[in-house]
């Protein structure tokens, strides 16, 4: 029915669009061109992102959205996870050794790596251990003159406390590389396959150090990836040519773009209506409605992230562990899943996501129970409620598909215990500002797994030294619990380091600084052209190896 | 002539003058704005610095890209001015005609049927009648992109920064093709755009032609025998157009508040969805600027209209 | 008696041309001395412009005076005196030209009327309806048209209603400004008759603002014509009618159909307005068809004869 | 004594208003229009009363569609939204919520309009020209971007929506009734007014008002469909009424992201607000026929 009025609408209109005046050629004759430009659209994989990278640094940032659009397709790290697993894989760094004591890592880096050739950057010579150490004292050295590049800060290198593990960074040879640690360090190799390990150009750098534009190094990236970054228009989209010398080969796919398109509504529009081939993070509702589409596809994968309710510790009334205790009560998480996630994901006890190997299934479960909550309240001394600030942001995460849904169903739970929320929306880069900054009373945020190692979740979220780099958004700092993650951290054996986050997730569950709500099951919807794409473990998009297929699927 | 334009220009200089006023006043009140922190105490050197800063294009740099406002303003005025110039086509080609016609067969059923219809056009909540339109036309039928200014695809290096004089003078092989799409993409932004102003015109020309077909001159050049459609298109229509001109004053006003929400709909990378982002962002330097600056083209363009529809006019001109 | 004594009365305004130009003086009414005696009509004749109904404006006490002195009833009238304002506002009374615009069209006549009498005097609501009634009929209305809303009536009935609300106060003077122009000539003459009617019974005067010669001569005792502001003519209508002294008055009647046989000999010269006005001079004289040299040399004064004619002429002989 | 001209015998003369009732509903569209305005009004009085549900409890059944669809439920007549709630009741809530704001800012703009409207007829020449000035910069500018300006300084809100909107109305108010009053003032009856010694007051009260009110009540209808509309951008631009307020621009861009999967979400609040605004329009065309219809 709807192709028969299809084609009667397209012949009418080219119809009349050939008898009538110019003008109308001028409006309606273009609707009616659309085979034409099949052949360029084929070239070309667009994929519709979620939002404007902070910067083309990814040192700089914690966000996925950057991370997809600078670390996976500008950059590499000397290694990587493979694909779908948690093996660890050479990327940079052809081989590595570690010694005995665990505490020196020895890497020989890939001979003949070139990087991007760029208008404004020619290289004169491959990658080689100048490069590693440049973009790791670039993060450590308060004093390097590329340190301060930006208003934004190292927060990962801070947060991950590479600061006081890594002693130094030595070479030996143009390429190797050896990493001298303070203390063994379990989790070490898994932290180097992560965004803000990634290695920049130290060539770049001096050349940019000679023009006096230091700044260009966070906006106009210059790295070893696959892609080469050739446009970006803040707001509209990002353009990536592949990388003509990419030392895994060059890319099939010749062009890239990413659409930046933050409404998850536009984003599923633009892929049904064939502007987009691909997009992650669709709305639930909508993939009750994919079957509609015979020229899409939708891949899952379990996510290994957490999206939680932190309250500020440092405020009252949640410095109180009673209140927060009760708030987490009062909260109906599978009444969350149920419309929110629509039933795609799982209800969250700890931060800790069932795809780790750290989850613990035997953690208390925590009930909905406002009764109880109420009493917890009145021993607190707020029998007859308070005010509460909800912070969220506006745009959709891979851990929240709908942050306004959530604040609004905890809105009324609370109501239910007397406490009364006023909800207030930021756009993303504002939100993390301000809750960097501590000033929220609650905010609704969330974690994305991006080394695929337990302690990935521990440090940043609510170990002290993250309460200054801001990823801590609890602000809560508890001595016993930061031995407890240095402990885990120092140990190799898993069962031993098991052993040790149980009991933190334990002690976690009795002081609730955050309610864990809910682990998102990740969705990418993708049109059946694009090939040979596989969703990252950590969450973001990679688009190496992908590529169009041409010519086929003519709808 | 010279005039009324010294005399327009002098009523634009003290339009001018109040919002800069009143736009001073707004910075006072964000004082997080980077660039007006003033180091005066007195307010009146306070404005005449921040006059200052004004003329000499210092509009601050946004708090979250960092780039200077001023040139975000202008990288995002030609993707306007295009949808602005397309709505502005639409509307008037199908409503001033339409208008023509309902004015001939006044009082009859269509007559009532296509002023029935524009008050409907005028009624509509226009973000609310995109999305209808794009679920119509884009996801059921497909015949129109859902947003955008262009084809990812299609790679035009910005020159003018209208896409399409960019699309056809850029030296890649599929221009033709990225000027289509370039003008598919324009349809229903630019049809949303001009969907009131259409309703407008409508209603506008159809009572300015009614009182011209009424007046002596048209019965006096009908009674010489003068073919009908002549009359109508070399004599009603052009005594019409003035009160069209004027009435397109008022709505540059209208338009400028369609772009504020078409932009954002469709994602049209102009000043509309620049400046609303800007709010969301609370980016102050953005708002500060944005505010200025579409406010200011408002009243310059008026200015410009005025002197034109003077121009256009025997009665005005010669009058002394 | 003299009721109401107009002395040297003018009134000047000041024009703003721009920026650039001078600002320019006009002398709407220039010294104009008039008296009138109860029970008396006064026409005042003049073209457009003439400074007419500035005159009128000036007695009821709308505008202000530059020079000059009005006295009524031996009392000087002061522009700023409260007590003044109201005796002169209750003693002297207005009818204005157009009927379709001198009444309230979204009040009831009786409405209309009541709120006048409520405004000065301090009868209560029945004393009001019936003085309402008895005006109504007085102008031949009937009791029950005080229900009805102005535009129920003709333009005839409107000029009743009118003329009602200007002697519902019982005044000694009706400045009528072109009363009778808006109205069809049948109707012209039923006005003219109620006006003289009223006259005989109430004592009252008029002041008659008219261009139409005819109606003067029927309704007038005393003409006074104005051109540019000035006064350029006064004396009675046989005066006036019988022997017109000053050329301005002279090409009124050769214009007007009905005189036009005896002044058969004036022909109107169609010249421009003099384009410099000087103020107690000859300003008609570029029209005039008797001017000569003299006319730009030599200003006029007022000439009085015995019989009281007055007319500010070098060459009337 | 004559008594040739008399017309009108009968003995029951019809008031002003009577008359223009009579005038008014001649036109059919227009009196359609205003029983549904009527409805509107009625629906947002009563709202209490016969919404089905409360409009912000959320039920289990999600993205329910309306009754005729055939997963239709009856007990959710035009479905559920994304979380659960009745899409009737928050449409109900959403026409009394919308339409008292707009009534509180077309209250407010026009009593502060009209008095600032007679101030510059009467005050300063000064003052006149400073309002004057003032009023015409607001006009020229686009409506929305200063409301957005007023909005981004004072932040979101409903008590900064209902700021915004009433100064854009404002202007349009002073103007109207300065140019009415103005007209008015050059009739022959306003004169006729002040020589019977009547006073300011009285003269504007029983003389000027009574022929200025038609123009007034047009402009209250013309502004009263700007604030709905403008009420409900801001509410869509995510600056009006925060979620999960049943305002009907907040509703839309609250359920816009659905618009594929559950397009009755959209299109019912949409709809609302055009009928709204088209009946309220359709009443100002009406009231306009009418009124040059008198003249």
């Amino acid at each position: 029915m709807i192709s028969l009025l299809k084609n009667f609408t397209k012949c009418w209109w080219r119809q009349k669009a050939r008898a009538s005046l110019p003008f109308l050629l001028l409006f309606f004759l273009p609707a009616c061109e659309y085979q034409d430009l099949k052949p360029i659209r084929d070239q070309v994989l667009v994929y519709c992102s979620e939002g404007n990278p902070e910067t083309f640094n990814p040192q700089l940032s914690t966000s996925g959205v950057t991370f997809d659009a600078s670390s996976r397709t500008l950059y590499n790290r000397l290694v990587e996870f493979k694909p779908n697993s948690n093996e660890i894989a050479p990327s940079l760094a052809e081989s590595w050794s570690i010694s005995p004591d665990g505490k020196e890592y020895t890497f020989h880096l890939r001979e003949n790596v070139s990087f991007h050739q760029t208008e404004h950057f020619r290289p004169t010579r491959y990658l080689n251990a100048d490069d590693v150490i440049f973009s790791f004292s670039k993060q450590s050295d308060n004093s390097h003159p590329f340190h301060n590049t930006s208003q934004l800060s190292y927060r990962y290198y801070e947060s991950m406390g590479l600061q006081n593990l890594i002693e130094s960074i030595e070479k030996s040879g143009q390429h190797t590389v050896i990493f001298k640690l303070s203390r063994p360090e379990s989790p070490f190799l898994a932290t180097l396959t992560m965004d803000f390990t990634s290695i920049l150009s130290a060539e770049y750098a001096d050349s940019l150090l000679i023009q006096n534009k230091r700044e260009n190094i966070d906006s106009l990236p210059v790295g070893t990836g696959p892609y080469q970054l050739t446009r970006y228009q803040p707001d509209a989209f990002i353009r990536y040519k592949a990388h003509a010398n990419y030392w895994n080969g060059e890319q099939q796919l010749k062009n890239l773009v990413f659409a930046i398109t933050p409404d998850p509504s536009l984003r599923f529009a633009r892929v049904i209506a064939g502007e987009c081939d691909l997009m992650t993070n669709p709305l639930p509702i909508h993939l009750m409605t994919t079957k509609k589409y015979p020229q899409i596809k939708v891949t899952t994968q379990p996510g290994l992230n957490t999206a939680f309710l932190s309250l500020n510790t440092q405020k009252p009334p949640f410095d109180n562990p009673q209140v927060r205790k009760a708030i987490e009560l009062a909260i109906n998480k599978p009444s969350i899943i149920k419309v929110v996630y629509q039933n795609n994901a799982s209800l969250a006890n700890s931060i800790i996501p069932p795809t780790s190997w750290a989850h613990v299934n035997s953690l208390s479960a925590s009930q909905f129970d406002p009764q109880k909550s109420r009493q917890l309240l009145e021993g607190a001394g707020y029998a007859s409620g308070f005010e509460l600030d909800l912070w969220i942001m506006s745009a959709q995460r891979a851990y929240n598909p709908n942050a306004i849904k959530m604040a609004e169903l905890i809105q009324q739970n609370l109501k239910a215990v007397g406490i009364s929320v006023n909800i207030h929306s930021f756009e993303y880069a504002t939100f993390l500002n301000k809750i960097r900054n501590g000033e929220h009373q609650a905010a609704l945020a969330g974690w994305i797994g991006d080394n695929g190692d337990p302690d990935n979740f521990f440090t940043p979220l609510i170990s002290c030294s993250a309460t200054k780099s801001g990823t801590n958004s609890t602000f809560w700092c508890d001595n016993e619990i930061d031995q407890h993650i240095q402990q885990a951290k120092l140990e190799k054996r898993q069962a031993t380091r098991y052993k040790i986050y149980e009991k933190l997730q334990q002690k976690l569950r009795q002081e609730s600084p955050l309610v864990p709500i809910a682990h998102a099951t990740r969705f990418v919807v993708l049109s059946h052209k694009v090939q040979n794409f596989k969703m990252l473990s950590t969450g973001g998009v990679s688009f190496e190896g992908v590529y169009l297929e041409q010519g086929s699927n003519d709808d | 002539m010279i005039k009324i334009i010294l005399n327009q220009f002098a009523n634009l200089l003290l339009s001018l003058f109040g919002l800069s006023l009143l736009s001073f006043l707004l910075s006072l009140l964000f004082p997080t704005d980077t660039i007006y922190s003033y180091q005066q105490t007195n307010l009146f050197e306070k404005y005449w610095f921040y006059l200052n800063q004004i003329i000499s294009l210092e509009w601050g740099t946004s708090l979250i890209h960092g780039r200077n406002v001023f040139n975000d303003f202008i990288l995002n005025l030609p993707a306007t001015i295009e949808l602005i110039f397309f709505a502005f086509a639409f509307a008037a080609i199908i409503g001033i005609p339409l208008g023509v016609w309902s004015a001939q067969h006044k009082f009859s059923y269509k007559d009532k049927t296509v002023l029935f219809g524009s008050l409907m056009g005028y009624s509509l909540p226009i973000y609310w009648w995109a999305s209808i339109l794009v679920l119509f036309f884009s996801v059921s039928l497909g015949l129109t992109p859902v947003a955008g200014r262009i084809g990812f695809e299609y790679e035009i290096q910005p020159v003018t920064g209208f896409i399409l004089i960019d699309s056809l003078i850029s030296d890649t092989p599929y221009k033709i093709d990225a000027f289509y799409n370039a003008l598919k993409h324009l349809f229903l932004p630019a049809v949303v755009l001009g969907t009131v102003p259409m309703a407008i015109f409508v209603r506008i020309t159809r009572s300015a032609m009614i009182d011209v077909l009424s007046s002596d001159f048209i019965r006096a050049a009908k009674s010489r025998g003068l073919a009908h459609h002549k009359v109508l298109w070399h004599h009603a229509l052009r005594n019409v157009m003035l009160p069209v001109l004027t009435a397109m004053s008022i709505q540059i006003s209208v338009l400028l508040t369609g772009i504020l929400i078409t932009e954002i709909i469709f994602s049209w990378p102009g000043i509309g969805k620049w400046l609303l982002e800007a709010v969301h962002r609370r980016d102050y330097a953005t708002i500060h600027g944005g505010i200025l600056a579409m406010s200011s083209l408002v009243i310059i363009t008026n200015m410009v209209i005025q002197v034109v529809s003077h121009y256009f006019n025997p009665e005005l001109r010669f009058k002394r | 008696m003299n009721i109401l004594k107009v002395n040297h009365l003018s009134k000047h305004y000041t024009v703003n041309r721009g920026l650039l130009r001078r600002s320019l003086v006009v002398r709407a009414v220039n010294d104009i001395t008039f008296s009138l005696q109860a029970g008396k009509t006064l026409a005042v004749v003049g073209e457009t412009g003439s400074g007419k109904s500035t005159l009128a404006r000036q007695i009821i006490g709308l505008e202000n005076m530059t020079k000059g002195d009005i006295v009524l009833n031996e009392v000087k009238l002061n522009f700023t005196n409260n007590d003044h304002r109201k005796m002169r506002l209750n003693k002297i009374r207005m009818i204005f030209q157009n009927p379709f615009d001198a009444l309230n069209p979204k009040l009831r006549i009786g409405k209309s009327l009541e709120d006048t009498l409520i405004i000065n005097t301090t009868l209560d609501a029945k004393h009001r309806k019936e003085k309402i009634i008895q005006t109504l009929e007085t102008v031949g209305l009937r009791s029950e048209h005080r229900k009805y809303y102005p535009h129920m009536f003709t333009s005839g009935q409107r000029q009743r209603i009118a003329i009602a609300r200007a002697i519902i106060l019982e005044p000694q003077i009706i400045i009528a400004d072109e009363p009778l122009s808006a109205l069809d000539v049948s109707i012209q003459a039923q006005i003219l008759n109620l006006l003289q009617e009223l006259q005989e019974k109430m004592g009252i005067s008029y002041i008659f603002i008219s261009h139409d010669l005819n109606v003067i001569e029927h309704i007038a005792d005393h003409v006074l014509v104005m051109y540019r502001g000035q006064m350029v003519e006064y004396g009675s209508v046989s005066q006036v009618f019988d022997d017109p002294k000053h050329p301005y008055t002279q090409t009124l009647f050769a214009s007007t159909p009905m005189y036009q046989k005896r002044f058969s000999s004036i022909k109107p010269s169609l010249g421009k307005k003099n384009t410099v006005y000087r103020e107690d001079c000859c300003n008609f004289s570029a029209r005039c068809y008797k001017k000569d040299d003299s006319c730009n040399m030599t200003c006029p004064s007022i000439t009085t004869e015995k019989d009281g004619h007055q007319y500010r002429c070098i060459k009337s002989d | 004594m004559k008594h040739s001209e008399i017309y009108y015998q009968a003995d029951y003369i019809p008031g002003m208003f009577e008359n223009w009732w009579k005038r008014f509903i001649q036109n059919k569209l227009s009196f359609v229009a205003l029983m549904g305005l009527g409805l509107f009004l009625l629906i947002a009085i009563l709202a209490p009363l016969i919404a089905p549900h409360d409009p912000l409890v959320q039920y289990d059944e999600v993205f329910l569609p309306p009754f005729w669809d055939t997963d239709g439920n009856a007990r959710f007549l035009l479905g559920t939204d994304a979380l659960g709630r009745d899409v009737l009741s928050r449409l109900i809530y959403g026409i009394r919520l919308t339409l008292e704001l707009s009534v509180t800012v077309v209250v407010i703009a026009s009593t502060i309009g009209v008095l600032l409207g007679v101030a510059t007829t009467s005050a300063h020449k000064w003052v006149e020209t400073l309002i004057l000035r003032l009023m015409d910069l607001f006009l020229a500018l686009p409506s929305l971007l200063v409301a957005i300006a007023i909005v981004s300084v004072l932040g979101s809100g409903v008590t900064n929506v209902i700021y915004a909107v009433t100064i854009i109305l404002i202007p349009h108010f002073v103007l109207i009734t300065r140019s009415a009053i103005r007209i008015e003032m050059e009739k022959d009856y306003v004169t006729a007014m002040i020589l019977d010694g009547s006073n300011k007051f009285r003269l504007f009260y029983s003389t000027i008002l009574p022929n200025i009110v038609s123009a007034l009540i047009i402009q209250l209808a013309v502004a009263l469909s700007t604030a709905v509309l403008e009420i409900t951008a801001l509410g869509f631009l995510g600056l009006g009424a925060s979620p999960p307020s049943p305002e009907l621009g907040t509703i839309l861009s609250e359920s816009h992201i659905y618009i594929i999967s559950a397009p009755w979400t959209v299109t019912l609040p949409g709809l609302a607000i055009f009928f709204i605004v088209f009946s309220i329009n359709l009443v100002s065309d009406g009231l306009m026929d009418t009124r040059s219809k008198e003249q």
